[in-house]
């Protein structure tokens, strides 16, 4: 039987990193990051990466880990609010930066994992986003054509995964990761826990092993919290 | 005198309907969360991946796994669903939310929303709003009447780059509420804050709108 | 709190139904089909109907009811092989077809759903389902337009649903299900087990019930086999 | 002495290699699935959104919610998952799928393939066959060297609609196979049947061939 399982980031990324290769990586903020994998990736020194990622981590954490280590070469995103570092070297001009709207980055990602070579989207008709695109009217309406995006390496945060690379994903932990699972060759996945064969009943896999070749145990699990927004009991 | 924050975001309340979906902006739009009157059923959904969302989570309940597109922790309610942020746009951009809330930094009287970026400014880039405004069906922009510099928000034309393109249905102020019957209409002034005259809301504002329904 | 359950088929489907509509139904040959709603269909008397199906039922059963009714006027489908009743109507020219590959049927009822106008997919390029339709090479190879699929009413089969229109499938009978669910302003879910508000976990609800507005107990499930194929007990 | 369709499959088997993800057509392909070496991981899809498809059931288990793309009942593995039919062809158009093992009525020199539709015939569609001869990354193709009428199926060009141009990359009949090292470049004969002579196969084949490896 095929077994998909890695002892380690380490191992899992073994001759595959090289510099100025395009990865995408899942994550919605530092919800569903691939927090162990990251770490791996900024060990490893490559450099002149370009990111496929929604957001660019923050300071100290998630892709900021990377930026710092200064690996980053271009960041395809949607939003980057949280980064002082990213803001720094944007204005120094050593970073590159595609602005997505959110959804046609996820869309995107979708379409290179599923064969489409390109959309037409409502989404950022008529705004800067837009310019340089071809604009096409459907029933009246003004669409922008967007194309696949596809990556040389995925890494992806899941909770549960097994030894044939089915997936399952924990609550608003799935955002990204399901598209950036497909858009790539290589997909690699840490997950909290691996499972046994079956263990994950048919219905309820989010991503089939099929789109993920490695899978490594999660060894940093800090989720950290960007706005840890409570309710008072009542007594 | 012009209404608080709580009191705009009550008025945005009364723009939801039974059983809507609806998706919240960052800023005093989540407020609106907190003033939808008792009986009334609204789902509200998050763009990252989350329909039905809760309140926020007592001291030891909160989950890193559950969060808003804000990133703020939340709960979950008997009618939760997740899905890839994939399929939470397809509801956005397929037409399937009914109303959005959204704040802004500038409305034209076309219906142009502004409220991503500024220009000389870092840009942190539009993360869902140009879907949101792309795709709901019906668009409420919560904004200040006038900005800090004491210029109009509600103008001819925005002069700072667009979100979307005449995609706003309904604005309110601290000021007052515009609403349009359609897109492409003209906005009509259909209420003043209290003691707030409409000869004050026009002295405040740029965009050309109609007010004979307050004469 | 809104309830989405209807009593029946016929509740559900009051003041729904009109000759000349566009009806996407869900399933894959007989498995997944909504039994029940396609025989008030039948009883309603509804005429002239397109549907949006990947099959066409078989003689006497699923669409096929709707076929021998004499109801349809057109459909868009990917394969309709077990059908002679549709084969008589078409050769008789009261039926039209519209094929699609079976893939981009189910692409284009997504992108109904999801707002994606149109996209560009390798599939069928330079053969007879691609003529008058725009060709566009990426990457060096030819690709085909295809446009999004959206219906009046979408009828889909699910396992479990509870009030608020969430749905879970069972099996390899959710298939075309989840699209379907998606591409009308009005979908009807029937499903075999009503549950109470809570009860589906919210990471293996597979269509939100966002995009279902009626709910109703399937109280047709024969679940007709095709090609029953088995093999023998070894002793 | 000409293959069975037994030998066949077991020649298209061959063709397998460890952790493969392959789609088997209707028809001779689905006999490929008896002939998996033991020992060989290859996880079976079917189009309409079933990964991991087991063997036929037992009588005490057949379940009609668990079909192949064939319509005929199967059963689950323990790596079994289900997805949609959006999801199933982004496998299959996304280039995930390693090998896919079909029927044909005919096959050009230039890998052109016809295999769903011969005009004046009632047409039943094209099912899933243009999806996976468009996205699948390998396509071999099963077929009898002649039709019935005595005719070569595989040919200069193809008379019939096609499936897909230029798509086939392995070509097993009862006579011999055909393989090209890749999409653009020639096919040569790679093997013949049992007593079967190169002169023989050129004699029942239409398409032109490289043959100097069997010299």
């Amino acid at each position: 039987m095929v077994d998909k399982v890695y002892a380690g980031a380490v191992e899992a990324l073994t001759g595959v990193l090289r510099d100025g290769m395009t990865i995408a990586a899942g994550g919605f903020g530092l919800c569903g990051i691939p927090e162990t994998l990251i770490a791996a990736i900024r060990d490893s020194g490559v450099r002149e990466l370009t990111l496929l990622s929604n957001n660019a981590g923050v300071d100290g954490f998630g892709l900021g880990l990377l930026l710092e280590n200064r690996q980053v070469r271009r960041m395809v995103s949607s939003y980057v609010g949280e980064n002082k570092e990213f803001e720094r070297q944007y204005l120094a001009g050593e970073l590159d930066i595609e602005f997505n709207p959110q959804g046609t980055l996820a869309e995107r990602l979708r379409a290179g994992g599923a064969g489409i070579a390109g959309f037409f989207t409502r989404t950022g008709a008529g705004t800067s986003l837009a310019q340089g695109k071809e604009v096409r009217d459907f029933a009246g309406q003004p669409h922008v054509f967007e194309t696949a995006l596809v990556a040389d390496l995925a890494i992806v945060k899941a909770w549960r995964g097994d030894p044939f690379g089915n997936l399952v994903y924990r609550k608003s932990a799935r955002n990204f990761n399901p598209m950036v699972a497909t858009c790539a060759r290589l997909t690699i996945a840490e997950v909290e826990q691996i499972v046994g064969p079956g263990e994950l009943d048919p219905d309820h896999i989010h991503t089939p092993g099929i789109f993920v070749q490695r899978v490594i145990r999660a060894v940093a699990n800090e989720k950290r919290i960007e706005q840890r927004t409570i309710r008072e009991a009542v007594a | 005198m012009a209404w608080t924050r709580h009191q705009m975001a009550s008025r945005a309340a009364r723009e939801l309907a039974d059983g809507f979906y609806v998706n919240l902006g960052i800023g005093i739009p989540t407020l609106v969360s907190n003033h939808i009157p008792p009986g009334l059923d609204v789902t509200l959904q998050s763009e990252n991946g989350m329909l039905g969302l809760g309140p926020f989570p007592l001291e030891t309940a909160v989950d890193p796994d559950i969060i808003n597109a804000g990133k703020q922790t939340i709960t979950e309610l008997d009618r939760t669903s997740y899905v890839s942020s994939a399929d939470s746009f397809g509801m956005i951009r397929g037409g399937h939310i009914d109303l959005a809330i959204l704040g802004a930094m500038e409305v034209a009287e076309n219906g142009d929303l502004a409220n991503w970026m500024v220009p000389g400014r870092m840009v942190k880039g539009p993360g869902g709003a140009m879907d949101l405004v792309a795709g709901v069906r019906r668009i409420v922009v919560l904004m200040e009447h006038v900005a800090r510099d004491g210029s109009a928000k509600f103008r001819r034309r925005c002069t700072l780059p667009l979100t979307g393109a005449g995609v706003v249905d309904v604005v309110i102020t601290d000021l007052a509420v515009f609403e349009r019957p359609e897109r492409g209409a003209r906005f009509r002034l259909l209420e003043c804050a209290p003691d707030v005259t409409p000869a004050m809301v026009r002295e405040r504002t740029e965009a050309d709108y109609e007010e004979d329904v307050m004469a």
